[in-house]
C-alpha cells in the first residue's frame, strides 16, 4: 500500500542528496546551466556573424572547436546553442506537465472522460513523435514556439498516462475517501490530494520529457523543422554540418556531445528523482 | 477467451484508427502549399498552377477530397499518390521489406545485447561490471541516434570505407550487400535503445532475483545457469517485453530520421517526402499505415505477455 | 558505331556517318553508368514539372518537336522541319520517318496533336503553348500549328526544357496527371522508378539519332548511346555522393561542393568539371508590402551587401560576379545598370534607410531548406542587422515557401535561383516580373518592355529593350541578382567524352570496363 | 527414539558484512534421524537466518563467521560453494512460508518437481514425470496427472504448500528444514499440512527442522524445542520438558503469550518490548532489557548449560 507522501518534508531532500546519480546528474545540469547562462559573457564569439574567409576552420587557437561554413565559431554557437536547447526543454516539459496533468488526472478521476481521452492518446501515440512534429512545422511554420508545440504534443499522452495510472492509484486510498466523507468537494480531492500525491511519478516522467525534448528538438533541427536559421541550436549546427563530413566533420561531432552531455545529466538526475521519489517506477 | 480478446482489441484499434485518419486530414488541411509547387519551378505564372491543380484534383474542396479518401477506404483502397505514379499502397507496400528489416535488425541488436547487458549487470549487481554495464545503457540513452549515424558514417564509411555510406541492398540482390547496407543504420537505431532495454532487464532481473521462487530453486540445489535461464529470465522477460512494445514505437519513429541520415527509402522516408511534396494521398495513408504497424505491434507483445506469463488473462 | 545493327537503321548509320566521321572508330558498347543526383525528379511525366531535378531524368526518356541547340537555340528534333506560312500563322511539321517509341509503336501525327493538346490542358508550360489556335494532323507524318496570333518566340517556347512538351503515344497522352506508362522517343527507354531510390535506364535499341544532326549539340543534335544502361541514383546527402564516387560506387556525381571538388581534383582516377555559369542567385522584394516597397529601402539592402560575400558562403569556389540578368558570353549579355551592383556602402544604405521611414519593424525573410538559399538569407540577414534592418529567416520546405512567396502578404525577402530562365534567353527573364508575379506589385514599364519584346522582331531590337529592363531592375532596386554560381561536377576517368550540360548527358559518352 | 544425528550446529556465528554486527551468535544445537526439532521465536529472532545459513543460502549481505554445520559426518561450512549446492536438494531439502511466491508462477508445477528428479537424482525425463505425479498424489493431491500440468497460480494455498513438500521430498533429502509451512495457510488447511508433515515423519523417516514462531504447530509436532532470542539460543528441550517447565525467562514469556486452549489468534498476548536488532544488541544477556529477573550479573552473556536430562539453557537465574 502506498503512503500518502508529504514532499515538503526534509526525508526525500536528505535520500535525494545521498543519491549518487542525482549529484552528479545535478552537478552537471548545473554546469551546463551557468555555461548556457553566462554565454554572452563565455563565448569568445559573436554566435551569428562569420567571417567568409575563415570559412571551415579547423579546431586552433583562435577557434577551439573550428568554424562552419559561414566562419561562425562553433564554441560561441555551441554555448548560445544550449541556452536555446535548455528553453526548449524547459518550456515542453512545462507544456507536457500541465497537459498531461490536465488529461491524466481527468481521465483518471472522471470514469466517463477516461476512455474518449485514453483513446485520443492512444491515436496520437500511434503517430511517430517526429512525424507529428514535421506536420506541425509544416502547418505552422519552423519556429522555437512550434517545436515546442509539436514536442509537446508528442510527449504529453505518455506524461498523461503516468499522471492517469497513480491517479488511479491514489484515489481508491483511505485518506482519499476520508477528505470525501468530511465534504470536500471533487476539485479539491483532486488537486489537494490526489494530485499532490501523483507528484513523484510526475516529476520524474517530466525530467526525462526534458531529455527527450533536447534529443527530439535536434533531430527536428537536423530535418530542417527546427528552430530557423540561424539560431544556434545544437541540431541546427549538425545539420548544417552534414555537407561537411569530410572536409570539416567537426562541425558534426562538437554539438553531439553537447547534446550528450546535457541528457545524460538529465537523465542521471531523473534517475536519481525516481530512487527516491517512485519507487514503483524501475527503468 | 482469446477470440473476445481479439475481438475487443481490434474494437479499439479501429477506434485509433479513425481517430488517426481524422487527425491526418486535419494536418493535410492546415498544412499550406500543395504537390504543385514541387512540380513547379518559382516562375510558373498562376493560370499553370490552377490548371496542374485541377489535373491532379486538388481543386475540389477538403469535405469532397475527405469524403472520397474515405470511400476508397471503403473499398479497401488508399487512393493513387499525386507523385509517385502508383497508388499508395503499392508505394507503402515496396517501402515495407525494407523499413521492417531495418527496424527488425535495430530491435533484435536493442534485445539481444540489452537483455544481455541487463541479466549480466544484474548478476554482478554492485560490482565493477554492473557499473560499466550501467555506464554504458546511460550512456547510449543519451546518445541522439541520429548523430550517432552520422558519427558512423564519417568513421567507417567515409574514414575506413568498411560500409556504404547510405542507400539499401535488397536481401533478394545480396545477402552480403544487404548487410554492408543495413549494419550502420541498425547499430546506430538499436544502440540507443538498447540501454533503455538494458536497464529495465537488469532491474527486473534484479526483482526476480531477489524473490522466493529463486531461493527455492537455490534450496533445490539447481544449477545457476539452470536457475538464470530456466527460473530468473522466463519471470524477469515479462516486464523485458513489455518495453519491447514501447521500444518498437520508438524504433519506428527513430527509422524516420535514420532513413534520412543513411538515404534509406523505408517508409518513414516516403511520408517525410510525402510531407515535404504535399503528395495527400501517400501522407494520409502512411500515417495510417504507421498507425496500425504500432498498433499490431502492441497487440502482438500484450499476445507474447500472455504466452510467457499464464497468471495474465486476456480481457 | 554507336547505333544498332537493325536492317531498318542501315540508312541512318550512314547519315551518321557522314556527319561525325570520328565516330567511325572502333567503339565498344557497354557500361553500366550510375549518376548520383541530389534530388529525385518530382514526376516522371515531363508535361507536369518544370522541376530541375525532372529534367536530369526526363530529357533522356523523352523528346520534343523542336528542342535547344547547346546555345539554347531553337534546332528541329522530331520534326524533320518547319515550314511558316507567310502570315507567321501557320507552322507546318514534317516528322522524322525514322522515329520509334519505346513501346515499338512508330511516330505519328496523332501522337504530337494528342501530346499538345495534354500539354495544354494540363501541361506545367501551357502557358508557352497560349498562342496556339488549333493542332491538327494533316498527315500521317506532318503536323499543322495554327496560332491565334503571330508569335515571334513560338519555336523557343516549343523547344523549351522547362516542362519539355514531350511527345508521347497518343494512348498514354489520353491518360491524366501523373498516371501514365513512361514511354517516349528518347535515347534512352524507361526500366524502373523506385522513389527515394533511384530511376534505372537502358539504351533503346531501336533509336535512330537523328540524321540531320552533327554530333552532340545541347537537348537536340545526335543522341548516340554507347551505355547499356543509366541509373539516376538521388543521393541528397553530400558526403554520401562523393564516398560512393570515390569508392567506384557511382560514376558521375551531378553536384559537388568547392571544398570537396578541391579535394576530389587530387584524385588520378577522377575528373572534377565547371558547370559555370549554371544559374543566378536572386533576392526578391515583396513591393506590395511595408517597408520593401519603398525603393529607397529596396536600394538601401543593395547598398548594404557584400555581393562576394554572399556568393563565397553560399556557392564556395564556383561563381561569379556578375550584375547582368543574362550569362555572360551570349548575345543578350550588357552592362547596362549593373553600375550599381555589388557597391557595398553601409553610410549610404544608413541614410537611405533613414530616408525611407523605416522605423525598425521586423521584416520576414522566407526560404526554403535548400543550403545555398538558406545561406544566402543568413548572409543578408546578418549585413541587414549591421544597419539595423531587423530580419527573421522563416525558413520551410519548397511548397509552403512557394505558396507564401506568391502572395502579397507574409513574406518581404525571398531567394532562389534562376536557372534554366537566363538559359532560355531575355523572354524568359522578364517573364516572373510580368505582371507583378514575382514582386507582387505589377510595374508598368516592365509589362511594357515585355510586350514590346515580343512584339519585336529584330534581334538588336530585343538587344535593347532587354538592356532597359535590366537597367530598369537595378534602378529601381525591384530584385537582386547577387551573382551566377555554377556546378562542379565529379566524374570517373573511366568515363569519356563528358561535357556538363544543363542535365549530365549519358549520351555521347563512353563507360571503360 | 533417536539414533546417531543427522545434523549438527555448533558455534555458528553469522554476521552483516558490511558493518559486522553479529545475526547469529554461537548458536549450537542437533538433530536427531527421524526427529523433528523446532526452532521458535518471536520474528527478527533470527530463526529464518538460521535456516539458510545451514541451507548455505545467506543472503549476499550475510556472512558466516565461526561455527561447523555437520551434516551427516561432513561440515558444510568447510565446503565450496559449488559442494554445497550438490548437497542441497539431495541431502536437505527446504519449504517456505509463501508457497505462492516459492513457487516458479511461470513455470507447470510437474516441472518444478521433474527438474530435481532430473537434475538432482538422475531420472530420465520419462520416469521422472511418472514419479513426480506419484509424489503429487503422496502429498494428498488429488487427480495427480492433471494437476501436473497446472500453474502455481492454479492450485489453492495448500495445495501449493504440498506441491513445495513434493519437490523438496523428490530429491529424498535426510533433512527437511520447513520455515514456517503453514503460517500463510487457513487454519483448517494448515491442520492438514500438519497430518501430512507428521505422517512424513513417520512413513519415511525424516529429519525435520521445523522454524515456527507457532508454539501450536511444536505441541504438535516437534520432539524438540530450540528456542532462539537475538541470534543466541536461550533453551533446548524436549517439547514436553519445554511446555511442561520452561526455564528461560524469554521461552516462559512465549509460552504465556500462548493462548490459552485453542482460542482464536489475536488473543495472543504480545511480549512487552521489541527483539533488539542486528547493531543495537545489548551487552551481556541480549533479554535483559525485558527481562523482569534480570540482575547484575546478567551484564555479561550467560552460556548455555545444563538444566536438566537433555535439556539446556542460558540464564544467569537458572541454575
Amino acid at each position: 500500500m502506498m503512503e500518502p507522501r508529504d514532499l515538503a518534508s526534509p526525508a526525500p531532500w536528505r535520500r535525494l542528496l545521498a543519491s549518487r546519480p542525482f549529484v552528479i546528474g545535478g552537478i552537471l545540469l548545473v554546469v551546463l546551466v551557468l555555461a548556457a547562462a553566462l554565454a554572452p559573457i563565455l563565448a569568445p564569439h559573436d554566435p551569428l556573424r562569420g567571417n567568409f574567409r575563415l570559412r571551415l576552420a579547423p579546431p586552433g587557437p583562435l577557434h577551439w572547436l573550428g568554424t562552419d561554413h559561414f566562419g561562425r565559431d562553433i564554441l560561441s554557437r555551441l554555448l548560445f546553442g544550449a541556452r536555446l536547447s535548455l528553453a526548449i526543454g524547459a518550456a515542453t516539459t512545462l507544456a507536457s506537465g500541465l497537459a498531461g496533468t490536465l488529461i491524466g488526472a481527468s481521465a483518471g478521476y472522471f470514469r466517463r472522460l477516461d476512455e474518449p481521452l485514453m483513446r485520443l492518446m492512444d491515436a496520437l501515440m500511434a503517430f511517430p513523435a517526429i512525424l507529428l512534429a514535421m506536420a506541425v512545422a509544416a502547418t505552422l511554420g519552423a519556429s522555437v514556439g512550434n517545436v515546442i508545440i509539436a514536442l509537446a504534443v508528442a510527449t504529453t499522452p505518455h506524461t498523461s498516462r503516468v499522471v492517469r495510472a497513480s491517479v488511479l492509484v491514489v484515489r481508491e486510498l483511505e485518506f482519499v475517501e476520508a477528505a470525501r466523507s468530511i465534504g470536500a468537494t471533487e476539485t479539491r480531492i483532486l488537486l489537494r490530494h490526489v494530485l499532490l500525491n501523483c507528484l513523484g511519478p510526475l516529476i520524474v516522467r517530466l525530467t526525462y520529457v526534458f531529455a527527450i525534448a533536447v534529443l527530439a528538438e535536434a533531430a527536428l533541427s537536423y530535418i530542417g523543422v527546427g528552430p530557423p536559421p540561424p539560431a544556434p541550436s545544437f541540431g541546427n549546427i549538425i545539420a548544417g554540418g552534414r555537407d561537411f563530413l569530410v572536409t570539416a566533420p567537426w562541425i558534426t561531432i562538437a554539438p553531439g556531445c553537447a547534446i550528450i552531455a546535457i541528457v545524460l545529466a538529465l537523465n542521471l538526475l531523473g534517475d536519481g528523482l525516481r530512487d527516491v521519489l517512485d519507487p514503483r517506477l524501475r527503468p | 477467451m482469446l477470440v473476445a480478446f481479439l475481438f475487443r482489441r481490434l474494437g479499439g484499434a479501429a477506434v485509433v484508427f479513425l481517430l488517426v485518419s481524422m487527425l491526418a486530414f486535419l494536418l493535410v488541411w492546415l498544412i499550406p502549399g500543395d504537390a504543385v509547387a514541387v512540380l513547379l519551378d518559382a516562375a510558373a505564372s498562376p493560370e499553370e498552377t490552377a490548371r496542374l491543380r485541377a489535373a491532379l484534383g486538388l481543386d475540389r474542396s477538403p469535405l469532397a477530397q475527405m469524403l472520397a479518401w474515405y470511400g476508397g477506404l471503403a473499398r479497401g483502397q488508399l487512393g493513387h499518390s499525386l507523385l509517385l505514379n502508383r497508388s499508395v499502397a503499392e508505394a507503402l507496400l515496396e517501402r515495407l521489406p525494407i523499413t521492417l528489416s531495418l527496424t527488425a535488425l535495430a530491435l533484435a541488436i536493442a534485445v539481444v545485447f540489452g537483455t544481455s547487458a541487463g541479466v549480466g549487470a544484474a548478476l554482478a549487481h554492485g560490482g565493477w561490471l554492473d557499473q560499466l554495464l550501467m555506464g554504458v545503457a546511460l550512456f547510449g540513452l543519451s546518445v541522439p541516434d541520429f548523430w550517432l549515424g552520422l558519427l558512423f558514417i564519417i568513421v567507417f564509411a567515409l574514414g575506413l570505407g568498411w560500409f556504404p555510406t547510405g542507400g539499401f541492398v535488397p536481401i533478394s540482390e545480396s545477402l552480403a550487400g544487404w548487410a554492408r547496407s543495413m549494419t550502420l543504420p541498425g547499430l546506430a537505431l538499436g544502440l540507443t535503445q538498447m540501454g533503455f532495454i538494458a536497464r529495465m532487464a537488469r532491474s527486473s532481473m534484479l526483482d526476480v532475483l531477489g524473490q522466493d521462487f529463486v531461493r527455492t530453486a537455490e534450496a533445490k540445489g539447481l544449477s545457476r545457469s539452470r536457475i538464470i535461464l530456466a527460473h530468473a529470465l522466463p519471470n524477469a522477460m515479462v516486464p523485458i517485453v513489455t518495453v519491447i512494445g514501447i521500444v518498437t514505437g520508438a524504433l519506428l519513429g527513430g527509422s524516420v530520421v535514420i532513413e534520412q541520415v543513411f538515404s534509406i527509402p523505408g517508409v518513414g522516408r516516403l511520408i517525410v517526402g510525402a510531407i515535404l511534396a504535399r503528395d495527400f494521398p501517400v501522407i494520409q495513408g502512411g500515417l495510417l499505415f504507421l498507425a496500425g504497424v504500432y498498433l499490431l505491434v502492441n497487440l502482438i507483445v500484450d499476445l507474447l505477455y500472455a504466452v510467457i506469463d499464464p497468471r495474465v488473462r486476456l480481457a | 558505331m554507336k547505333t544498332t545493327f537493325g536492317r531498318r537503321t542501315m540508312l541512318a548509320t550512314g547519315a551518321a556517318a557522314l556527319a561525325c566521321p570520328t565516330v567511325l572508330r572502333a567503339q565498344a558498347r557497354g557500361g553500366d553508368a550510375v549518376l548520383a543526383i541530389v534530388q529525385a525528379p518530382p514526376s516522371l511525366d515531363a508535361h507536369v514539372t518544370s522541376a530541375q531535378a525532372a529534367r536530369n531524368v526526363n530529357l533522356h526518356l523523352y523528346e520534343t518537336l523542336f528542342a535547344r541547340d547547346e546555345n539554347a537555340r531553337p534546332v528541329p528534333d522530331l520534326a524533320a522541319g518547319v515550314r511558316i506560312s507567310e502570315d507567321g500563322r501557320t507552322y507546318v511539321f514534317p516528322l522524322r520517318s525514322d522515329v520509334r517509341f519505346h513501346s515499338g509503336k512508330r511516330l505519328e501525327a496523332e501522337d504530337v496533336v494528342a501530346s499538345l493538346d495534354r500539354c495544354r490542358r494540363i501541361g506545367a508550360s501551357a502557358s508557352l503553348l497560349a498562342a496556339v489556335d488549333i493542332v491538327t494532323a494533316t498527315k500521317r507524318d506532318e503536323v499543322t500549328i495554327r496560332l491565334k496570333e503571330v508569335q515571334a518566340t513560338f519555336l523557343d517556347n516549343l523547344s523549351s526544357p522547362r516542362a519539355p512538351i514531350a511527345i508521347y503515344p497518343a494512348e498514354e497522352a489520353a491518360k491524366p496527371a501523373n498516371q501514365i506508362a513512361f514511354i517516349g522517343t528518347g535515347p534512352f527507354r524507361f526500366v524502373e522508378y523506385r522513389p527515394d531510390s533511384h530511376v534505372r535506364l537502358e539504351r533503346f535499341g531501336d533509336y535512330v539519332p537523328n540524321p540531320n544532326a552533327r554530333g552532340r549539340d545541347g537537348f537536340a543534335g545526335r543522341k548516340e548511346v554507347s551505355l547499356n544502361s543509366a541509373t539516376f541514383r538521388f543521393m541528397p546527402e553530400a558526403g554520401a555522393r562523393t564516398a560512393a564516387l570515390e569508392a567506384g560506387e557511382i560514376h558521375v556525381v551531378e553536384s559537388v561542393d568547392g571544398p570537396t571538388a578541391r579535394r576530389l581534383q587530387g584524385n588520378p582516377r577522377l575528373a572534377v568539371y565547371r558547370a559555370l555559369p549554371f544559374a543566378f542567385q536572386v533576392i526578391k522584394f515583396n513591393h506590395a508590402l511595408g517597408p520593401t516597397a519603398d525603393v529607397r529601402f529596396r536600394r538601401a539592402i543593395v547598398a548594404a551587401l557584400d555581393m562576394e560575400e554572399i556568393m563565397a558562403v553560399s556557392f564556395p569556389d564556383i561563381f561569379e560576379l556578375d550584375g547582368a540578368w543574362i550569362f555572360p558570353g551570349t548575345a543578350f549579355h550588357t552592362r547596362d545598370g549593373t553600375e550599381r551592383y555589388n557597391r557595398p556602402d553601409p553610410a549610404l544604405a544608413r541614410r537611405l534607410l533613414a530616408e525611407a521611414g523605416y522605423r525598425g519593424e521586423r521584416l520576414t525573410f522566407i526560404v526554403d531548406n535548400l543550403r545555398s538559399n538558406v545561406d544566402t538569407a543568413t548572409v543578408v540577414q546578418q549585413r541587414a542587422r549591421e544597419i539595423g534592418v531587423a530580419i527573421d529567416l522563416s525558413v520551410s520546405d519548397w511548397p509552403t515557401v512557394s505558396r507564401i512567396g506568391f502572395t502579397p502578404t507574409g513574406w518581404h525577402f525571398w531567394a532562389h535561383g534562376f536557372g534554366i530562365e537566363p538559359f532560355e534567353g531575355p523572354g524568359s527573364v522578364m517573364a516572373p516580373w510580368v505582371n507583378g508575379l514575382s514582386q507582387q506589385r505589377p510595374d508598368p514599364a516592365i509589362d511594357a518592355m515585355f510586350a514590346d519584346l515580343n512584339r519585336a522582331l529584330d534581334v538588336s531590337e530585343r538587344q535593347r529593350i532587354f538592356a532597359r529592363f535590366q537597367a530598369h531592375m537595378w534602378e529601381q532596386a525591384v530584385a537582386i541578382k547577387a551573382g551566377n554560381y555554377g556546378l562542379f561536377q565529379a566524374a570517373t576517368r573511366r568515363l569519356h567524352d563528358f561535357v556538363p550540360y544543363r542535365i549530365p548527358r549519358m549520351w555521347g559518352v563512353r563507360l571503360d570496363a | 527414539m533417536t539414533t546417531g544425528p543427522v545434523l549438527v550446529v555448533d558455534g555458528l556465528t553469522t554476521e552483516l558484512r558490511r558493518t559486522t554486527a553479529t545475526i547469529l551468535e554461537g548458536v549450537t544445537f542437533s538433530i536427531a534421524e527421524g526427529e523433528t526439532v523446532a526452532v521458535v521465536g518471536e520474528s527478527g529472532s533470527g530463526k529464518s537466518m538460521l535456516a539458510l545459513a545451514v541451507m548455505g543460502l545467506l543472503p549476499r549481505a550475510i556472512r558466516r563467521t565461526a561455527g561447523s554445520i555437520v551434516l551427516g559426518g561432513t561440515d558444510l561450512a568447510a565446503l565450496s560453494a559449488g559442494e554445497v549446492r550438490a548437497r542441497r536438494g539431495r541431502d536437505l531439502a527446504m519449504i517456505f512460508q509463501e508457497p505462492l511466491s516459492a513457487l516458479n508462477p511461470v513455470m507447470r508445477v510437474g516441472t518444478q518437481i521433474v527438474e530435481v528428479l532430473t537434475r538432482r537424482r538422475g531420472l530420465p525425463s520419462h520416469a521422472a514425470r511418472a514419479e513426480a505425479i506419484r509424489l503429487l498424489g503422496r502429498v494428498g493431491i488429488a487427480r495427480p496427472a492433471e494437476r501436473f500440468r497446472a500453474f502455481p497460480h492454479e492450485l489453492s494455498g495448500g495445495m501449493r504448500q504440498r506441491v513445495m513438500i513434493a519437490a523438496a521430498l523428490a530429491a529424498q533429502p535426510r533433512l527437511l528444514i520447513a520455515d514456517e509451512p503453514t503460517t500463510a495457510l487457513d487454519v483448517t488447511v494448515q491442520a492438514q499440512i500438519l497430518d501430512l508433515l507428521r505422517d512424513l515423519k513417520r512413513d519415511i523417516g525424516l529429519a525435520l527442522m521445523l522454524i515456527t514462531h507457532d508454539l501450536g504447530v511444536v505441541a504438535e509436532l516437534a520432539d524438540r524445542v530450540v528456542v532462539l532470542y537475538a541470534g543466541r539460543v536461550a533453551e533446548i528441550a524436549p517439547a514436553t520438558t519445554l511446555f511442561d517447565s520452561a526455564r528461560h525467562p524469554y521461552s516462559r514469556a512465549l509460552l504465556a503469550s500462548r493462548p490459552r486452549a485453542h482460542g482464536p489468534r489475536s488473543a495472543l498476548v504480545p511480549i512487552e518490548g521489541a527483539v533488539p536488532t542486528a547493531g543495537t544488541m545489548p551487552a551481556g544477556c541480549r533479554f535483559r532489557p525485558r527481562c523482569s529477573l534480570a540482575t547484575v550479573s546478567c551484564a555479561s552473556p550467560p552460556p548455555l548449560h545444563a538444566a536438566g536430562p537433555d535439556h539446556l539453557v542460558a540464564c544467569w537465574a537458572v541454575q
